[in-house]
């Protein structure tokens, strides 16, 4: 096994989340996307904390996901005041910030 | 090691060994009060007495065994030299002043409390009795030794009980006042909603300060330090349901907090800075040594400077405390006047070391400490003046006093601010207790002007410990105020024939402006309660013995704790035994201290008590008390019944904008004012200064004013008009078109911003990899 | 069934059972990865995810991590999903394609995710082009990450409680109706 | 020991794990579905499909299976079809993890329960795939109710198991069930040291947790009749139906399995009755424990035990689904509010208390 093949996946997976957020409207869906550039890094944790015969890589993965729980979480809660606020969840209506 | 003084505590080590008992003790009175108190038949006073007792006789008996000890190796003083034990030096006791005056070294018990890590060897459960007499010179090896086991460990905490002259000092006051609070409580509090949640939070806060008091570790200390925080929150807020109270009790917490940020970042660079320990031994060790650096040392004595002044009061963040006498009465005579506001400065005089190396208090003239309290001193004072509410006026009053502590730690007086720390416990904790027993009086009512007067015919005996407590805070000989207020000017080093360490001249004239204010603002409370005619409504009657008796006691104490610590030359003038003189410093003074301040480093002295400095300042307090007595006695010739002059000069005068929202209030202003002018010293000074004002200053504003206003027309015709506004107007259409340009970059998507983010990632990336 | 497939892959026989199985799962994860991000119905894309999501979890198992596997299984599958597919069923998510789940400049988000796959991929090869796993590789005992997680990185564990707490009550009050 | 190729083995596991889910499910359903609840109910139950009506059961599994499988025209097709599949899933991949003796079990992980626990989430993600893919507002409601309580009452369960977890210091089930058999309570170790004599709490716990996992009456609120007509299933019919029945009973007899292994002592009984019985005697090391090898805690104990141990288990998890069918025919519903305030504010804080104390309990003895 290579190390390369692990890590190979890992960018695959994270180059197709990058896609998801920059293409997706809906808010949920970008949610998503953001977990799966996520879980690719944790791939790479993972294979790292292999492949040195470490545990650090698997202590951080967890780390990770615990942090990603958080994130769903109050993303979602922000979606859903978004959804109650406007009746959508498309983000792109959500440019308030527009210079 | 093999110290005499060691083997002569053998025999009493009990004690020192479980000295955890004493906060153990009201603990675990705290949770049967919890789980049982009310359905016992005093509804769980009974059980925080009965602990309090208990620990208070511990207290006791430590204090007295520790007080043997120092006797005991203070008449080995002979034998007490340099010994030769296996090759190693070690010396049994510290020998620092000229006579060879002995100290105690801190016994220091600790238990692992936990720790992280896999290690086998790690440090052995149980106690470590760390020797009697830390020798001065010889720390250096032995803590070598220690310091390489300690590397071995993995990440541990220790807990445990440091006692020394300092800690044993406060383990009496702080039992002895909280006994005496206890049993007032059970009169003044009766009938209460909360009564058993009182009591428990009581025993709880005893038990907290207990705990902070005998911590060995900066982690210990903090613990100790929240805890009664939190105590005092729930104490001021006991009458939450009024909105005036929680307000008051949220408004400690957070000023606390902000305080906290303080201790929390200083103890966290201490613990970096002395390798990694939490140990107060350790870090006071080094800092001594001089292995940590004094720019570290200061950045550390800033944030815990911070921590004090929240939980000590001190200018400017002492705002919450004159709002927490919203709690009970005997509350605020425990906690907010007795206990836990000098937590701060018994953390200056735990980690004394820090403080006075990082502030390089030896030999200077001002630094942050002593301006502090300084400022606190003079600052509080004049509030003090302008309430009308008595327990204010006393909360106002423990705040200058607490600034006096400050002040003389800030000048390297240590055993004065301890002393002073020691003496003010007693005597403010008998006028809060009198205060409390005075609107026990007036039916729940602090308000001096409108329900009091002339209570001195109703209720003697509150009246007489009340005024001995007066008496001992204006610093009138031979009470304890006198000793430690004296103590503390000495300090200074000011005084021509004082010596001390430095010369602290302003904080010196501050302490002196608060002397003679604090005998003014107390004649005024003293005047307005206790004499002119009885403003009320109803009938008021002298308390009960459970409120009279703790205050006879502690009336008593304010007269006789003063003589601790009497200069050597007054003792030889009464012939009493050289060992009544300067007691309280030989008890006291901890070795942590003696060993950094030796002598031969001439670092650290004690100044020469003054005779002159004595009179002079006992006669500025009496002055001033006597002026304000004057004042309010014209008063009361023209009306019997009236608490202040109406048409005062200093409503017409906005000059003190100096500091505090009270002062802002027109009404107290006014008195304030009238009070000092009537007393004949600021009038004309006030008249001079706005007459330098008006003709002088304004004749400078003026001038300059009209020069530059010529000036200015013409740059502004000539050189702006012509040159800058071309260059600016040009830039401006600039910015304006690029800006236009930007505009549609910042769209407000997400997806926009994120696109650019990752496209200029990978560029970047790519450049990285491919051009470097 | 999955510690034989573990026990074999980690073996130096088993290199190429697990090697299979590897290319299996991966071809299972970007596939619905793909599906996930292209797909026009919320709730068929975070069924997606989960399947990409068990995959990872597969890939854990086979690099020996199983707790992390584990911690996938039920803090992603058991409750990110579960979440994601509440949030989704309460904004009312509809059966069938929507139209407006997407941007129209799709090239724009390809581009960017092609290139920086393109630097990362070229980067990896250039890095780590020959470099093999270990041969004698033992699975991690989860013991021995809690070990690593309450001693070394005890600070970040505490850190992160406090995280999730604080995310806890932000997602309570950002979700709150008052 | 008979030495078995990958395949084979594998193989063999497959069928025994279909054994394990659907002989014991089939067993509870004649036995508490339609007999016991009959007699509770005063009345006989089936009686004419076979002697007492003990082939009922066949007969109802070929009604399910004749009828039509209908699919709802505004439905998800897929979504809908793959959900049952998906229940099933949950309920066989928890099976995997249990142990039925030294040998006999599917998977020996080393976090066995933590495992048991993660995958028992899964079924949620199928319930709520039912729900959405039905296009019914009955079915969204139920399924949306069933995620909420099945959210809310994973965390009592799992607290529940960490008190186990605490006191037999391991993950792995077959070390919970070897910490049970050679427990002492007190010095005395005839009977072990089953947990539920130490973890009390944490059983009751555990059976209320369980009882609303598996949305059985009191908590029965997603599939509630007289409120949703049944709830996520609703749309449903023929042999998909039969799938979710099949999956709510297996999974009622896993749980049951996971309580026994975590409480009882799984397959093991009592060391005094091995002492009795000859030829069970486990194989010792110098030191007196049982022996263990390849990081399976029990590889010591007597062969026989792959034959007893099943039925051992096999017993226990009847009189754990007894309670929980007992339990279920006798109690009202919850109002919805009820069930998550009962949750949150009575349960969690009672395990939370209860790994406390086990903490400190297992630190002093």
């Amino acid at each position: 096994m290579f190390l390369n093949q692990f890590l190979f996946l890992a960018a695959i997976l994270f180059c197709i989340g990058v896609y998801g957020v920059l293409t997706r409207k809906n808010g949920v869906l970008v949610l998503m996307s953001i977990e799966l550039i996520l879980n690719a890094v944790n791939i790479n944790l993972v294979a790292f904390g292999a492949f040195h015969q470490h545990l650090s890589g698997q202590v951080f993965a967890l780390f990770v996901i615990a942090v990603a729980a958080a994130e769903v979480g109050v993303g979602l809660a922000i979606v859903l005041l978004i959804y109650r606020n406007r009746r959508s969840i498309n983000v792109a209506e959500a440019n308030i910030l527009k210079g | 090691m093999f110290l005499l003084a060691a083997e002569e505590a053998a025999a009493n080590s009990w004690l020192y060994d479980n000295a955890w008992l004493i906060p153990a003790l009201p603990a675990l009175s705290f949770l049967l009060i919890i789980f049982f108190g009310k359905r016992l038949p005093n509804k769980g006073a009974e059980i925080g007495i009965a602990a309090v007792s208990a620990a208070f006789i511990l207290a006791v008996l430590t204090t007295f065994t520790w007080m043997g000890d120092i006797r005991a190796s203070f008449d080995k003083k002979e034998e007490a030299q340099v010994l030769t034990v296996d090759g190693e030096e070690a010396i049994a006791v510290v020998l620092t002043a000229e006579e060879g005056e002995v100290r105690g070294a801190p016994i220091i018990n600790e238990v692992e409390w936990f720790g992280i890590g896999t290690d086998a060897n790690r440090t052995t459960l149980g106690t470590e009795a760390n020797g009697h007499g830390q020798p001065a010179g010889g720390e250096g090896e032995t803590h070598a030794d220690e310091e390489g086991h300690a590397e071995e460990k993995a990440f541990s905490i220790s807990i445990g009980t440091w006692v020394d002259g300092q800690s044993v000092m406060m383990l009496f006051v702080v039992t002895f006042i909280s006994l005496l609070v206890h049993i007032y409580s059970t009169e003044y509090v009766k009938g209460d909603r909360r009564y058993t949640h009182y009591f428990a939070f009581l025993s709880l806060f005893t038990a907290s300060m207990l705990f902070m008091v005998l911590s060995s570790s900066t982690l210990q200390l903090i613990v100790g330090w929240e805890l009664v925080g939190v105590c005092s929150f729930g104490l001021i807020g006991h009458w939450w349901e009024e909105k005036d109270n929680s307000d008051a009790a949220l408004k400690a917490f957070l000023t606390n907090r902000v305080g906290d940020i303080g201790l929390l970042i200083g103890m966290t660079i201490l613990y970096f800075a002395a390798g990694q320990s939490f140990s107060i031994k350790t870090i006071n060790e080094m800092a001594v040594a001089g292995d940590i650096s004094k720019g570290t040392l200061q950045i550390a004595a800033l944030c815990l400077m911070a921590a004090v002044m929240s939980k000590s009061g001190q200018f400017i963040l002492h705002t919450w405390l004159p709002d927490a006498m919203a709690g009970p009465t005997p509350v605020s005579a425990l906690i907010h006047a007795a206990t836990m506001v000098v937590a701060g400065v018994y953390m200056i005089g735990r980690l004394y070391p820090v403080f006075f190396v990082g502030f390089g208090i030896a030999g200077g003239t001002i630094n942050v400490m002593a301006f502090i309290g300084g400022l606190t001193c003079v600052g509080g004072g004049l509030l003090a003046f302008v309430q009308r509410d008595l327990k204010k006026v006393l909360a106002y009053s423990t705040v200058s006093q607490l600034g006096y502590m400050v002040l003389a730690l800030g000048m390297g007086a240590y055993t004065a601010g301890l002393f002073h720390l020691f003496t003010h416990a007693f005597f403010k904790a008998c006028l809060f207790l009198g205060a409390g027993s005075v609107s026990h009086a007036c039916h729940h009512s602090f308000d001096m002007k409108a329900d009091m007067g002339g209570l001195r015919k109703y209720m003697p005996t509150t009246f007489a410990t009340f005024m001995i407590g007066t008496a001992a805070l204006a610093g009138l000989p031979p009470l304890a105020g006198f000793w430690s207020k004296d103590e503390i000017l000495v300090g200074a080093g000011v005084w021509p024939g004082t010596e001390g360490n430095g010369t602290y001249t302003i904080p010196f004239i501050f302490g002196m402006l608060t002397a003679a204010m604090t005998a003014a603002y107390m004649t005024r409370a003293v005047w307005l309660t206790f004499f002119g005619d009885y403003r009320g409504h109803e009938e008021p009657h002298e308390s009960p013995p459970r409120i009279t008796v703790p205050l006879v006691i502690l009336a008593f104490m304010a007269v006789v704790v003063g003589f601790f610590n009497m200069p050597k030359q007054f003792v030889e003038a009464l012939r009493l035994p050289s060992r009544f003189a300067l007691a309280f410093e030989h008890w006291v003074e901890p070795a942590g201290v003696a060993t950094f301040v030796s002598k031969e480093a001439n670092k650290f002295t004690h100044a020469k008590p003054s005779l002159s400095l004595a009179v002079v300042a006992t006669g500025l307090a009496l002055g001033a008390g006597f002026l304000v007595w004057n004042y309010y006695k014209r008063l009361y010739a023209m009306d019997p019944k009236a608490t202040e002059y109406t048409n005062g000069l200093a409503s017409r005068i906005p000059l003190l904008a100096t500091g505090h929202k009270v002062l802002e209030n027109k009404y107290y202003l006014d008195h304030l004012y009238t009070g000092v002018i009537a007393g004949g010293t600021k009038g004309p000074l006030a008249r001079a200064a706005n007459w330098t004002n008006q003709n002088i200053l304004d004749g400078v504003v003026n001038l300059v004013g009209v020069t530059s206003v010529s000036i200015g027309r013409f740059v502004y015709r000539y050189i702006d008009q012509g040159v800058v506004d071309g260059a600016v107007n040009a830039s401006g259409s600039a910015a304006s078109s690029f800006g236009q340009l930007l505009r549609g970059m910042q769209s407000g998507q997400v997806r926009q911003y994120a696109t650019l983010l990752f496209g200029a990632a990978t560029v970047m990336v790519a450049v990285f990899i491919f051009a470097v | 069934m999955m510690n034989l497939v573990l026990q074999t892959a980690l073996s130096d026989t088993g290199n190429w059972i697990a090697n299979i199985f590897f290319y299996i799962i991966a071809a299972v994860a970007v596939v619905a990865a793909l599906k996930m991000v292209t797909t026009n119905n919320v709730v068929h894309a975070s069924l997606y995810l989960l399947v990409v999501l068990s995959a990872v979890a597969a890939t854990y198992v086979i690099l020996g991590a199983e707790f992390a596997a584990a911690t996938q299984v039920l803090v992603y599958l058991g409750a990110i999903m579960v979440l994601l597919l509440f949030g989704v069923m309460l904004t009312r998510a509809k059966i069938g394609a929507e139209t407006d789940l997407d941007y129209d400049q799709r090239w724009i988000g390809a581009l960017v995710a092609t290139a920086l796959g393109a630097v990362m991929m070229y980067s990896l090869w250039e890095g780590f082009g020959d470099v093999t796993m270990p041969a004698e590789q033992v699975p991690q005992r989860t013991e021995a990450v809690a070990d690593e997680i309450f001693s070394t990185y005890i600070v970040p564990f505490e850190a992160l409680s406090v995280l999730l707490l604080a995310a806890l009550i932000g997602a309570v009050v950002v979700a709150r109706r008052d | 020991m008979i030495e078995l190729a990958y395949w084979q083995e594998t193989i063999l596991k497959l069928v025994f794990a279909f054994v394990a889910v659907l002989i014991p499910a089939g067993l509870t359903v004649n036995l508490y579905l339609f007999k016991m609840v009959s007699f509770m109910q005063s009345r006989l139950g089936p009686m004419e499909a076979g002697p007492f009506g003990s082939l009922q059961l066949v007969a109802e599994v070929g009604k399910w299976a004749q009828k039509e499988d209908i699919v709802p025209r505004r439905a998800d097709e897929f979504v809908y079809k793959a959900s049952p599949y998906v229940v099933l899933l949950s309920t066989f991949l928890l099976v995997l993890v249990v142990p039925f003796g030294p040998d006999a079990m599917f998977a020996n992980f080393g976090t066995g329960i933590f495992f048991a626990m993660a995958v028992s989430s899964v079924s949620v993600i199928g319930i709520l795939m039912a729900g959405w893919a039905s296009a019914s507002k009955y079915s969204l409601l139920g399924g949306l109710r069933a995620a909420g309580q099945l959210i809310a009452y994973e965390l009592p369960l799992v607290l529940a198991v960490v008190g186990v977890v605490i006191q037999a210091g391991s993950l792995n089930l077959q070390d919970i069930v070897m910490a049970q058999h050679n427990g002492e309570i007190f010095g005395w170790g005839a009977i072990g040291n089953p947990f539920i004599l130490t973890q009390f709490v944490g059983f009751m716990i555990f059976l209320i947790a369980v009882q609303a996992e598996l949305t059985q009456t009191p908590f029965d609120m997603p599939i509630a009749e007289s409120e949703l007509v049944s709830g996520y299933m609703t749309e449903y019919s023929g042999f998909r139906f039969l799938l979710f029945f099949i999956g709510e009973f297996a999974t009622a007899n896993i749980f049951a399995f996971l309580g026994a292994t975590l409480f009882l002592g799984g397959w093991s009984i009592p060391p005094f009755l091995m002492d009795i019985i000859p030829g069970l005697a486990p194989e010792l090391d110098a030191t007196g424990a049982v022996l263990s090898e390849g990081g399976n805690s029990a590889a010591g104990m007597s062969p026989w035990f792959n034959l007893i141990g099943p039925l051992v288990m096999l017993v226990k998890m009847l009189a754990l689904t007894f309670i929980v069918y007992w339990v279920r025919f006798t109690y009202p519903r919850f109002r919805e509010d009820q069930l998550q305030k009962f949750a949150w504010k009575v349960l969690i804080p009672i395990s939370l208390v209860n790994i406390a104390v086990t903490g400190v309990l297992k630190v002093v003895f």
